[in-house]
């Protein structure tokens, strides 16, 4: 996955060099391990911090809302498909991109990183092919790379691009024997209260910082539901209702437009799973609909689109 | 002043004692990482632990906190009259919070409780809470405690410091308050050796610290210059705008006010608020004098290093607690800032 | 809460009961509307004794408070009132509200314009909208028989974008009859043919009518772009920055400098002003 | 609760579900009384915030009907609500909403003994469930 650092650089170094775009954007190597901040470029000479890793998971398309120059950008199968998504819900032009691909392998949960070592401070983790090695103060352990990924990488069925301009490897072959709803399933066979029970204490250690909502590049309204007084449609306490109410909300206002890439649970301060939220909007809007958010910038989205004889059975 | 030793298994009963003289607070593993609550029915504190995700400002300035309740019901002689709730102010003592997060509590009181204005419940909470420190022995890489004026044994604030000596605590009595709390724990009185082991305990995990964040010349620099300093932009442009670093924070005190209405009933509740938020500052008429990210990012900084700094002549808005630096979702890192400003010319 | 004697101290967040006691529609669209207030409690009274140009937070239960400039002078007596505008939750349920209702008010909070640097001086009032409700406050209290002496000449310069959205109306009448006060009403454009007044905006009427800055003092509160074009004609006069103070808003909560959103820079409009010095501001962040 | 009835927010498209209730009450037709209607411009007009909005507020049911699919109004705003209304009721299914808390119907403003049929079938269903206790915004729960 290193290997795609240098590729970057240079890629980005040659496309501002040759006025092909005005910016890149892309990852810098962060101060703390497993941490990568993103990273604007305006000139060749500062391309050399650009950075790739397995731990690049915030999502890049938070950064092109409202932007008006020309972007060069890193993008893995789910960057990518937000991107087809910000097209369709004309946030950016497509001729405003170019676009540098890279096949994902998937992004390492850091959480779970941190559960392997038993809570022990890493200091620094060294890539090597399909494996890692975190080192810390007293040890230094090795894990397989491919045991550790995001739970939404392990399932991901789009690992390449859907859209881009430039490859920088080879595509990866797609994963098509993997199921990515075994755990909402799970949540479908539980009765009402043993659900209600279970997102209540999902939900328990909230503090609404709405990381989550900033880190998904879905969000971008110009007032967001939360800050409406007139009519105010949730409390701002951390009250377990209007935290739930939340949630719901914005979980709602991702269906049919959620990637799955997984920005929100990882930027979570407070570890809570919300894409179990999110994913049961996945599931439906794929069973009903045949929908999956980002694949082509020219289709329009489940819920701007309908068929006469869309799923009734519902409706009496 | 007392200084006691006593064993492990001795602190953990002394604490079940401790649980009727005092409401408890103590850090208890939460999923992935510690959170400070209660320490009521079978919940254990472990103090082997870094720190807690959240800091413990929760216990003495909860997230969301009623301020005043009243009643809107017209048949009611006190109908839309502001009552204060009733609030438990009985003593309470939190044990092992780290020094660093004691000295934040020592930043925000300025803020809260000042010559002109006393926030009752901010004091109130403060001034019935025992702060019983456990030193660190093993401060993390983000930390930089020593750089802002703290350190891992630092005392100021502190009732009681705890030193963790292997098999044994050493307990050193430092206001009488914690002479107080100290008194009901049995325990020995620590002879010269145990001091000097805890001393050099101190002196080692001081040198641990590595991370170097001058402040020194912040207080020189003129505020518009650097205000309009050219790399706020820069800095802002991975930032999400979200709440996690004012949140996480143990120095971070701004709230916002909301009215809440269950029927007839009616609370005035305050909520942590964050000038991440655009709303935090959007005046009725629709300006906002902190429209964009980078100026609320700015603001962010500039006030923890620059206008706090001004304002009380005491030092930067910032414990050295390393929170925001580890869980930052996009790794805008105060330390970096802090250079960035302090070397800005 | 108490203070180290023991002496329970007032919560600076509970706001003292009121009755609203009249409410005056002031404008042609109605959209401002003066209340007067009186306590529930005659002690409240006194323990609320303000200055000119400093504001109150309005509180009313269920919906919340918002910072309001007061109105009234602390001359009149046996009421405190304030001009609202119908902008947000709180201000458009308090514009539904009837006379007899009961809320809070809370304050007297902020600074003040500067009284004693302003005796023995001309003073220069400039206003602009629904920003007047302050120098109305500062004007009652200067034509107050008691203080009158204390001041130079007084001149004001007050416009609105039409006569119909003049504030105070009968009170502008009555001031421009007097001899004590140099009234300089203005609207932005109107097409009423019995218009007696000036028309244009705020900074030209300044720069026509104020003719020196010779021991004279200006007090400057109006919406953001007329603070900006006059801030130049005033200096153009000879006003120094700072015999220029202005009144600044602010998205404020707590109103005692707590809560942290107000600022500027190190300063917060709601504790260290509203009311700062231009050449104070100048110092300061232009972040307002 | 020996008295309890319950509270069904219903809300109805002003072409048609309306129009079919106004005619059950001029026919003198008998529906349970548990409805409280809120006439809308279309069913499409129907924010999740609305629904969301009766079950904080205390709601027992929320009811939500509109045109027949092909006879909206506004020619296909029923049909995009029908999807909105689909993933609304899983997901709020998905966190614990009962299954018999939220209805949805298609009723022509011709249809009042329909609309009469889908009352009584609602009541009843919401009836069973009890009081609602899940998603109500009572008393903050804060220190």
């Amino acid at each position: 996955m290193l290997k795609y650092t240098e590729k970057i650089v240079e890629t980005a170094k040659r496309l501002l060099a040759e006025e092909k775009v005005d910016v890149f954007i892309g990852y810098q190597k962060g101060t703390v391990p497993m941490m990568n901040e993103p990273l604007l470029v305006n000139h060749p000479d500062k391309a050399d911090t650009l950075y790739w890793d397995n731990f690049c998971g915030l999502n890049l398309c938070n950064y092109l809302t409202k932007r008006t120059d020309k972007i060069g950008i890193i993008a893995n199968g789910c960057n990518s498909r937000n991107m087809a998504t910000h097209i369709i819900e004309n946030q950016i032009k497509r001729d405003q991109l170019y676009i540098v691909g890279i096949p994902c392998e998937g992004m390492i949960d850091h959480r779970a990183v941190v559960r392997a070592v038993k809570n022990r401070e890493i200091l620094n983790i060294v890539q090597e092919g399909s494996t890692f090695v975190v080192k810390g103060k007293d040890f230094e352990e090795t894990f397989e790379k491919q045991k550790f990924l995001q739970s939404n990488c392990a399932v991901c069925r789009h690992r390449n691009p859907v859209l881009y301009d430039e490859m920088l490897g080879d595509p990866l072959e797609e994963q098509t024997d993997v199921n990515p709803y075994g755990d909402i399933e799970k949540i479908e066979e539980m009765d009402s209260e043993k659900k209600q029970g279970f997102f209540q204490r999902l939900i328990s250690r909230c503090i609404r910082c709405y990381a989550c909502r900033n880190s998904c590049p879905l969000c971008y309204c110009p007032t967001c539901f939360v800050d409406e007084s007139e009519p105010q449609w949730v409390g701002k306490s951390i009250d377990p209702t209007d935290t739930l109410t939340f949630h719901f909300l914005r979980a709602y206002h991702c269906a049919g437009r959620c990637t799955d890439c997984g920005a929100c649970e990882r930027v979570c301060p407070m570890g809570i799973s919300m894409r179990q939220f999110t994913k049961k909007l996945n599931k439906d809007t794929e069973e009903l609909f045949s929908w999956e958010a980002g694949l082509d910038p020219e289709k329009r989205p489940p819920l701007d689109v309908y068929r006469p004889d869309d799923y009734n059975d519902f409706i009496k | 002043m007392t200084e006691k030793i006593f064993t492990k298994e001795e602190w953990s009963g002394a604490l079940e004692t401790l649980k009727e003289p005092y409401r408890l607070f103590g850090p208890v593993k939460d999923g992935d990482f510690h959170t400070f609550m209660p320490l009521d029915g079978d919940k254990k504190p472990d103090f082997d632990y870094e720190n807690s995700r959240l800091s413990p400002k929760t216990i003495i300035y909860p997230e969301s906190e009623r301020m005043f309740e009243y009643s809107l019901d017209e048949t009611d002689d006190d109908a839309h009259i502001l009552k204060e709730s009733p609030k438990d102010y009985s003593p309470c003592a939190i044990v092992g919070i780290r020094p660093c997060d004691v000295h934040a509590f020592q930043i925000v009181k300025r803020n809260f409780d000042n010559p002109e204005y006393q926030d009752p419940w901010w004091t109130e909470h403060f001034e019935s809470a025992i702060l019983v420190g456990l030193g660190c022995n093993n401060p993390c890489a983000s930390c930089f405690c020593t750089q802002v004026g703290g350190g891992p044994f630092h005392e100021t604030g502190l009732d009681v410091l705890l030193f963790d000596l292997g098999d044994n605590f050493l307990a050193k009595a430092l206001t009488e308050k914690g002479e107080a709390f100290l008194e009901k724990i049995q325990g020995e009185s620590a002879d010269d050796a145990v001091l000097k082991a805890a001393e050099d305990l101190k002196q080692s995990s001081e040198k641990k610290i590595t991370a170097k964040v001058p402040t020194d010349q912040l207080k020189d620099k003129v505020t518009i210059e650097l205000f309009d300093a050219p790399f706020w932009e820069e800095v802002a442009f991975a930032c999400l705008n979200c709440g996690t670093c004012t949140y996480l924070c143990p120095t971070c005190w701004c709230f916002d006010i909301q009215d809440e209405v269950s029927g007839k009933q009616g609370d005035r509740i305050r909520n942590w608020d964050s000038c991440m938020f655009p709303l935090f500052s959007l005046h009725g008429s629709g300006h906002n004098p902190r429209a964009e990210k980078f100026q609320r990012v700015r603001q962010r900084f500039m006030h923890k290093l620059k206008y706090y700094v001004d304002k009380y002549e005491n030092g930067v808005q910032c414990s050295g607690c390393g929170r925001c630096v580890r869980y930052c979702p996009v790794n805008i890192d105060i330390r970096e800032v802090c250079k960035l400003m302090n070397d800005f010319a | 809460m108490r203070n180290k004697e023991g002496v329970q101290l007032k919560n600076p967040y509970l706001p003292y009961p009121v009755r609203i006691d009249r409410i005056v529609t002031e404008t042609e669209d109605k959209s401002l509307k003066t209340f007067r207030f009186v306590f529930l409690d005659p002690d409240d009274e006194e323990k609320f004794a303000y200055t000119p140009g400093q504001f109150a937070e309005l509180s009313i239960a269920g919906k919340g408070e918002i910072p309001i400039g007061i109105a009234s002078s602390p001359t009149e007596r046996g009421f405190v009132a304030f001009t609202v505008n119908k902008v947000g939750l709180v201000t458009s349920h308090l514009h539904n509200m009837k006379e007899g209702d009961i809320m809070g008010i809370r304050g007297p909070l902020g600074n003040w314009y500067p009284w004693d640097e302003m005796e023995g001086k001309h003073v220069v009032i400039v206003g602009g909208g629904f920003a007047f409700t302050t120098l109305r406050s500062s004007i009652i209290y200067m034509l107050d028989s008691e203080n009158r002496p204390k001041f130079a000449d007084i001149s004001v310069v007050y416009g609105a974008r039409s006569p119909g959205m003049l504030l105070y109306k009968d009170e502008l009448a009555e001031w421009e009859q007097r001899d004590d006060i140099n009234m300089h009403i203005t609207v932005d454009s109107t097409d009423d043919p019995d218009w007696k007044y000036n028309v244009g905006f705020v900074p030209t009427i300044t720069e026509q009518k104020i003719t020196s800055a010779e021991n004279a003092i200006a007090i400057v509160c109006g919406p953001p772009i007329m603070i900006k074009f006059t801030q130049p004609v005033l200096e153009k006069l000879g006003f120094s920055p700072n015999r220029i103070i202005l009144s600044l808003e602010m998205r404020m909560k707590c109103g005692i400098g707590i809560c942290g959103r107000c600022n500027i820079g190190d300063q917060y409009v709601c504790k260290d002003g509203p009311v700062f010095p231009l050449a104070q501001l100048k110092t300061m962040p232009g972040e307002y | 609760m020996e008295n309890w009835e319950p509270k069904i927010a219903t809300f109805l498209c002003n072409w048609c579900s309306y129009g079919a209730a106004d005619l059950a009450g001029v026919s003198r037709f008998q529906y349970p009384p548990n409805f409280r209607i809120i006439r809308l411009p279309c069913s499409a007009r129907v924010s999740p915030k609305f629904v969301l909005s009766a079950f904080r507020h205390g709601a027992d049911g929320v009811w939500i009907s509109g045109c027949h699919p092909g006879d909206c109004h506004y020619l296909e705003g029923n049909y995009y609500a029908r999807r909105k209304f689909a993933l609304l009721k899983g997901l709020l299914e998905h966190i614990g909403l009962e299954a018999g808390r939220l209805h949805f119907s298609w009723i022509s403003s011709a249809e009042a003994t329909k609309f009469v049929d889908v009352a009584n079938r609602v009541a009843k269903e919401v009836e069973a469930m009890g009081p609602a206790r899940f998603f109500i915004k009572s008393r903050a729960e804060v220190a």
